[in-house]
């Protein structure tokens, strides 16, 4: 029948968006390191320019405007004062420095393209048919899918984050701008029309203050969304609270995740109490008299020219810092790469480096070092975890070997479970093994495990998070319940915790891999020297989770790779030799 | 051709447009038609012309096709047909250039819903028209500062619409749109929520401005005495249709059927009708020519006890009543001697209104002269009653 | 108590009210009061009782206060300060389940601008008051298909609001209050928009409805004839300030300062006096007892050429003129045989409108008799005149 | 310094939250396991409804509703056919269909949290200035904090997926209703007022229907935001769309990520299309005539009644599905099998059966038969093509032996090539075999062949899918081209083309194979009768393509079946007997 064969033959979408993406990498790739380059110049501008000043003299600035700004009510600058007082107390200053110029830039893009499509779309119907899918797209598209491409046009670091930001937070903007400007009542439009004004009179004096309620409650909307975008930004790259909040949570650190996420929040109200300002009724605001306008204008030129003079200040200072041959090392936020990177970073500063640390998603990472916007990173699991990602890019990089031998991937269960083989389990944890992430090596593992042995043919596997995974573990050994998790090692849970690794005589949860330094591809001759060092860095086990336990026991992760490095002066002068 | 012209103009709302211009060319009601096919007619065959420097009113009942026929005149609403020429341009056909043009140089409008705009102050919204045509800031400030003035409104200029009494709103309409000093003004219902003092002041306003420039303006009113007092001509309209089109008084001594005679009946005459229109043909003696004897014959004659001077050119000189020919007779006087210098006079265009105040305690007529002094007629009570009696046979 | 009771009442809008209070009571002006203080004066020291079943109108100049005022009570606006008593309770004071009982049962209003739902057709609308009164269904469509039907709407009932014209939506306005039947009415320029017929048409259906049951009605109105035929008591208004209260012979005929004087000069007073207002005491002749000299004397001294001849009880027989009075004396007939009986009478409350169709042709003057027949004076033209002319010393 | 000190103390929120976390978890376990019991029951319920119904039928059955819903316009139904299509296409539907609960879920708590909240906040300036931070606070949290707790609250799987998005997605909807409400103009809630009405009355009679065109924008906003934490809910075992999307960015896929992407967007846009309606302006509907209106409900009435007795029976039947006398078949769309199916599920037809066909993706299809939600299939290649489906569900199935033997896998080629053996194969057709599905038996057996002959070993092999093979195989006829195809006959094509079989000397691509009846478990006990027919069930490769040849040229199945039948009475009568 010919209609059944319409349906099996399945439409090679996946395939041409590939092709697409690879087209436009390498056709539009000049374009694109425009954007880039231009994008993080201009922010890079900003975050040191707000580096620059010390916190507390920001926040007591950012106080006393608070309290210009709102009529010397109390409320706005009590609440700038103690939000950010807190922000700083935590530690997260720079996060927040970093954040907040993502969002400002990000939602100034947006509402840049945004109110103009938002005027164009109420002003003609078929461009708001056009226009809607379009926004409809945006927001639906999963930001991971896009994740990916954005690297392949921007690289990583701020302005992917910005591209994705923009790309989910601009819709709201676009949307409420043709809401607030199709219900203005009929009447006020025929007035306008009855004295032949232009469209951009009727849009100046008429549409746009008129409308004004609506679109700003668009534009917090896309300020929301682009704060919301603050942590998929940091997977690819972009610095900034999101970092501290997903760092937190590979480790399962709830609490310290919470405040990272306060801190946004925290944020978040002081924008939104800000911009509210703009945002009053109608009529509520006193008229000015022309002397009281002059005094305002002054003192907003003159916030202005402060602003300009401190960004620029702050520019100038860190232009004349720069010298330092850079690396540029990307990891993934797992404890295991978190110590091994900051060792071999610290290796590479004391032999007079700047070395940049990002902490990436997995996949993104790879993709990083592939197109070479990272230099290199110290935690790719060959063969077995990471080997699809290897299949794909191993053209594009270069595997150094391993730098430590032998960890483990394996069925693991807490001690007190009476259980030891794979082909032991039939019925417990109410037959299901809990999981990480869908794509990961081990879950891939886990789902051979499956097939292969007959005992578990009716078990299934439930993939969720590593953070999920650990905390399900942590709730099922409290409640000394049963649960049979998909572990790896090294990893804290094996410190923490008393648990087993289930033998498995089929060996289909892999045999025991290692953990290889991949560099990108012309390291060799753009940076000699700390490719030889990074070839040349390997240790063991034991080493690691001696770093792994300062870390985890609440030594700053550079802290306790200084100390290690201390400890082993010899091995580590094998290295840098 | 005139400033405005107006030729077979339709409007019908509603979607079968098509069943419903059949409809009303087989005179079913309006209605009717709406019940039938949900269609409303707007207007429907409208003809007519105004000349530059005109005040044509449209009067007629709630519902009939008022508001629409003056909005179609700027496009505010689209004609189902018809043609609307303005200076010699159809509107109808403008494309939207054209059409902005027109409405920024030439036609402005008084809304009768005010659309006056909410976020702005009182002077912003009377500047607006000037705005819109690029009149620099200062000038406008000063164009609308005075037309504020003029609606006195001035002290209110900073706060917003709706802190104003409604009325107060209709004068801010009224001054956005006299601001902007348009060659024709379309003012739908423009006083009507207006107080009698300030509504005569405004009228006052207008019939001033209209003799300093000479606008055109078409003006709808349900206030007959209104459309008398500034009305150049008046049209009645009724279910979407013109029904007459005349002169004030026309409209008041020769209505075109029932339904304008009953809309006419309750006017107040005495405010529309003139000493013109009801003077009568005085019993005068010429006293450079005629002698006592001939006054007195001739009042004989006549059977009146008093008769009105005038010299050869017939201007008013005084009366002469019977007793004073007799006088004269006796004395061997002159008539000039003898004659009452003291005779009360109006203009031929004197509102009765303005007739009683003299003519209640006057034992004589009044006497109707033109600006020349020369006499015309004369006025006497029985007559002032009669035109005010709605059914004596002519007013 | 009456029905709605009014102290004190005082409404200032804006933030420094207490200046402003002190300021209006040193007499400031409005305008200097919003100058210095940008505060507004709405209603100053109101106070007015109103009797149950009795129409109360407001009159004033534009932005005097009048909506303020009315909507102070049904507290739309909350008064700065006074007291509203409504059947013995204060309005001002009442919380929110109290109000809102009050505005449900007894009060409803007429809005100026309308305040229809757009979302609502005519009928929706219509129904909303009695809905919030949970009539149920069926009734309550019947009772406001009612008042559309009185309306003249109901044709339109599923249309919506902007379909309309603006005296259509005026019209539903007025049929929404009317058809929830309230105890007080408050209309705020009810009629304002609608044209000379239908508003006399909807200002008989309310003084029908008047007569069916009696409301207590507040109504504002720009027309003074409005005002003066359908208002039991006027009260006229200016900067906030209550300046006159009285029927509307009384505001007419003695106005209270220039400024009410000015106020009501342009009203028709042809369709407010009536013959009492107007008529003069007659010289009578009692026919009963009187004979031909008596009479002719008496026609001698008063300068007149003609007595009403009447009986005893001063009921009009008839004229009686010089020549037959001579007549009778010469025949010596009785004065009964040469009386001619064809006098035109009119009752006292005629209007003067109507007088003018029997006087102006009328050699005789017009005896004024009540439905008894008896003779209660003459009116004559020149009194007539007088009474329509602005500026005689008495009206 | 004191001051510094102050500084210095970082205080220990992070710490708290903790503690809080734990304590919820240990105290209020009660109450979450309530809610996520409940919760999970409906949104089973829901699933199982939707995925009782054919996807066809479903497709179709939107597309009238579309139909009907958009007064016959042609758009909304276009689309949702063709996008509905796709994603079927694709091979999506199931996780549509779930992803489609959880969002549905999501929205309309949202909704029924977010409006009266919003219509409070409007009434109340108190109440605004406390929820705004809050939902700050919502919107601006990343999700990845709350994941953990939210799995440590309610597990793994919808429920938590829900309160996740939830939090997200409810802000909109509050603030937008807030909004819109407070948009009102004055005059006419002074209308209301002047009449007495109650809170209450204004509310529905004037708020809600003025401020309904903003309150709906909040509410797309809230789905679009409920649609963007699909990939985030499957972080945490939430099945859908976003585990596709998750998965395929595992792996950097970015095409197949993109494609479920795709699914989400086309889900987006048809529920942004049909809420669309609901957010009309306010005087665009005509006026319904009384009889219309009752014509109306009876249609509303009709489809409502539908829906329940889908979901319901859906629901019943998974719950009741021994009980009835009826025959399930399970098949693939293959044309082999439609033969098949529908010749065996005649036969029992004429011996007075129900017989209920499914058509099912071949591992759900096995699956099925394995839990009994089909009693039989007649179309399982063993050993090679299916397997590992064996593999994996014998002990829960009865395979009832061959019912055809001797079908065969291998590669194959035009007769017009000049090549007879695997091992002649040099560069013929561009080294490359066109294969089907990468995960079915004849692919596998094509890898294994690439492998063994070293004739082969830059070959390539590209899969694809049946249908692509197929159109790839027809072009390379019409052009006269090589092709080297994995083949498996009985299949149409060898009717259709002259193509010959490569032999196969080392017997790679499997040696021949035989196409199986499966039935579930107790079939036998259940349904006796339909088993010993299905035992019997046995024909051969001539027979099925007299069926194949007779559906190919256009007869419909059914037809076919009958046809065969009438022609081979006494085959049939020993099956029966
Ligand atoms: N909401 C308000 N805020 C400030 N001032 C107001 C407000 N409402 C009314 N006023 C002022 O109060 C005064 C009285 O207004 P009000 O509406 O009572 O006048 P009005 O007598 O009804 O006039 P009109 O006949 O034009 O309707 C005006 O000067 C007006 O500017
Ligand atoms: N937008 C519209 N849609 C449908 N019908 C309309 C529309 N506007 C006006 N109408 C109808 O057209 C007719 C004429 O309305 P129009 O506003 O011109 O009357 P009008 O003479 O100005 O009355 P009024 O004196 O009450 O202002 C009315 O019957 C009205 O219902
Ligand atoms: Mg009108
Ligand atoms: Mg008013």
């Amino acid at each position: 029948m010919e209609f059944v064969d319409i349906f099996s033959y399945k439409l090679p979408i996946a395939h041409l968006i590939d092709q697409l993406t690879n087209w436009l990498t390498t056709n539009c790739a000049g374009f694109f390191n425009l954007i880039t380059k231009g994008g993080s110049a201009l922010m890079d501008f900003i975050t040191n320019g707000l580096l620059f000043l010390p916190p507390l003299l920001l926040i007591v600035l950012l106080t006393i405007a608070a309290y210009f700004g709102s009529n010397r009510h109390f409320k706005l600058p009590a609440l700038t004062l103690l939000g950010l007082l807190f922000v700083y107390n935590q530690g997260l200053w720079t996060g927040l420095m970093n954040t907040f110029t993502l969002v400002l830039i990000a939602s100034l893009v947006s509402i840049i393209i945004g109110i103009p499509l938002g005027i164009w779309m109420a002003k003609n119907d078929k461009v708001q048919a056009v226009v809607k899918p379009i926004l409809d797209f945006m927001q639906t598209m999963p930001a991971f899918v896009y994740l990916i491409p954005a690297v392949a046009f921007f690289g990583i670091g701020m302005v992917p984050g910005v591209f994705a930001s923009v790309i989910f937070a601009l819709p709201p903007t676009v949307r409420f701008t043709n809401l607030g400007i199709r219900q203005i009542p009929k009447e006020l439009v025929e007035a306008t029309d009855a004295f032949g004004s232009t469209p951009k009179q009727k849009l100046f004096s008429l549409e746009l203050p008129m409308a004004k309620p609506t679109i700003w409650a668009g534009i917090n909307q896309t300020i929301m969304l682009a704060l919301s975008m603050v942590v998929t930004a940091s997977m690819i790259g972009a610095p900034g609270l999101g970092k501290d909040v997903l760092s937190a949570l590979q480790h399962a650190n709830i609490g310290t995740g919470f405040v990272a996420g306060l801190a946004l929040v925290i944020l978040a109200i002081i924008i939104d109490r800000f911009t509210q300002k703009f945002n009053q009724p109608i009529q509520a605001k006193p008229k000015l008299t022309p002397k009281q306008k002059r005094k305002h204008r002054v003192i907003v030129g003159g916030i202005l020219a402060a602003i300009i003079l401190v960004l620029g200040a702050g520019n100038f200072k860190s232009l004349t810092q720069k010298a330092k041959p850079t690396v540029n090392l990307g990891y993934v936020d797992w404890d295991s790469e978190v110590a091994s990177t900051n060792v071999i970073a610290q290796v590479l500063r004391d032999q007079g480096f700047k070395v940049e640390l990002t902490s990436l998603d997995n996949a993104v990472l790879w993709k990083s070092v592939a197109n070479g916007s990272v230099d290199a990173e110290v935690g790719a699991w060959l063969p077995t975890t990471h080997g699809n990602l290897y299949k794909q890019y191993h053209n594009n990089l270069v595997d150094l070997g391993p730098n430590l031998k032998g960890v483990k991937l394996g069925l693991a269960v807490p001690a007190y479970m009476n259980v030891n083989s794979i082909s032991d389990l039939n019925d417990q944890a109410d037959k299901t093994i809990t999981g990480i992430e869908p794509g990961a090596g081990v879950t891939a593992a886990a789902k051979k495990t499956l097939k292969a042995y007959s005992n578990l043919n009716d078990w299934q596997l439930s993939t969720s998070s590593s953070g999920a995974m650990t905390v399900a573990l942590d709730k099922a050994i409290k409640q000394h319940q049963e649960i049979v998790i998909t572990g790896w090692s090294p990893h804290w849970m094996f410190a923490k915790y008393k648990l087993k690794y289930l033998t498995d005589p089929k060996h289909t949860m892999g045999r025991s891999e290692n953990i290889h330094t991949i560099v990108k591809k012309n390291l060799k001759t753009d940076n000699p020297k700390a490719y030889r060092i990074l070839n040349k860095f390997t240790w063991t086990e034991e080493d690691m989770e001696s770093v792994m336990l300062d870390i985890n026991n609440g030594m700053s992760p550079q802290k306790a790779a200084q100390k290690w490095i201390k400890a082993h002066p010899k091995q580590v002068k094998a290295w840098v030799d | 051709m005139e400033q405005l012209e107006v030729h077979n103009l339709t409007k019908i709302f509603g979607r079968k447009r098509k069943a419903a211009l059949n409809l009303v060319k087989q005179q079913v009601s309006k209605t009717e038609i709406l019940k039938k096919t949900d269609a409303t007619v707007g207007v429907y065959d409208a003809n007519f012309k105004v000349k530059a420097g005109e005040i044509f009113v449209i009067m007629g009942l709630s519902g009939s096709g008022k508001s629409t026929l003056i909005r179609m005149l700027n496009r505010l609403i689209n004609p189902t047909s018809g043609q609307i020429y303005i200076d010699g341009k159809d509107v109808a056909k403008m494309n939207e250039e054209e059409l902005r043009q027109v409405r920024r140089e030439k036609i402005n409008m008084v809304f009768q819903n005010f659309g006056l705009f909410p976020h702005k102050t009182i002077l912003e919204n009377t500047e607006y028209g000037l705005e819109v045509r690029g009149v620099a800031k200062e000038k406008r400030r000063q164009l609308a500062e005075a037309a504020l003035e003029s609606a006195n409104l001035l002290a209110f200029k900073d706060q917003y619409p709706n802190q104003l009494s409604g009325g107060m709103q209709q004068r801010v309409g009224l001054a956005r749109a006299l601001a902007n000093d348009p060659d024709i003004l379309l003012m739908d219902e423009a006083f009507s929520a207006l107080d009698p003092l300030i509504r005569r002041d405004m009228q006052d306003e207008l019939l001033n401005l209209q003799e300093e420039k000479q606008r055109t303006i078409i003006f709808i009113t349900h206030d007959l005495n209104e459309a008398l007092r500034i009305g150049n001509r008046i049209t009645i309209m009724n279910d979407g249709q013109i029904l007459q089109i005349g002169t004030g008084e026309e409209i008041l001594t020769n209505p075109q059927n029932d339904f304008i005679k009953e809309f006419v009946e309750d006017v107040d005459r005495s405010k529309v009708l003139t000493a013109q229109n009801i003077m009568t043909a005085p019993f005068t003696t010429n006293i450079e020519n005629d002698g006592p004897n001939v006054a007195l014959s001739r009042m004989r004659v006549e059977e009146v006890s008093m008769l009105l001077a005038v010299d050869k050119r017939r201007q008013l000189k005084g009366s002469l009543t019977a007793e004073a020919a007799l006088k004269a007779r006796k004395e061997k006087l002159p008539l000039t001697e003898v004659i009452d210098k003291n005779v009360k006079t109006v203009s031929p265009d004197t509102l009765i209104t303005d007739i009683f105040d003299l003519i209640y305690d006057s034992p004589t007529p009044l006497a109707v002269v033109n600006e020349n002094g020369r006499l015309l007629g004369v006025i006497i009570k029985g007559r002032v009653l009669e035109a005010l009696a709605v059914n004596s046979s002519e007013a």
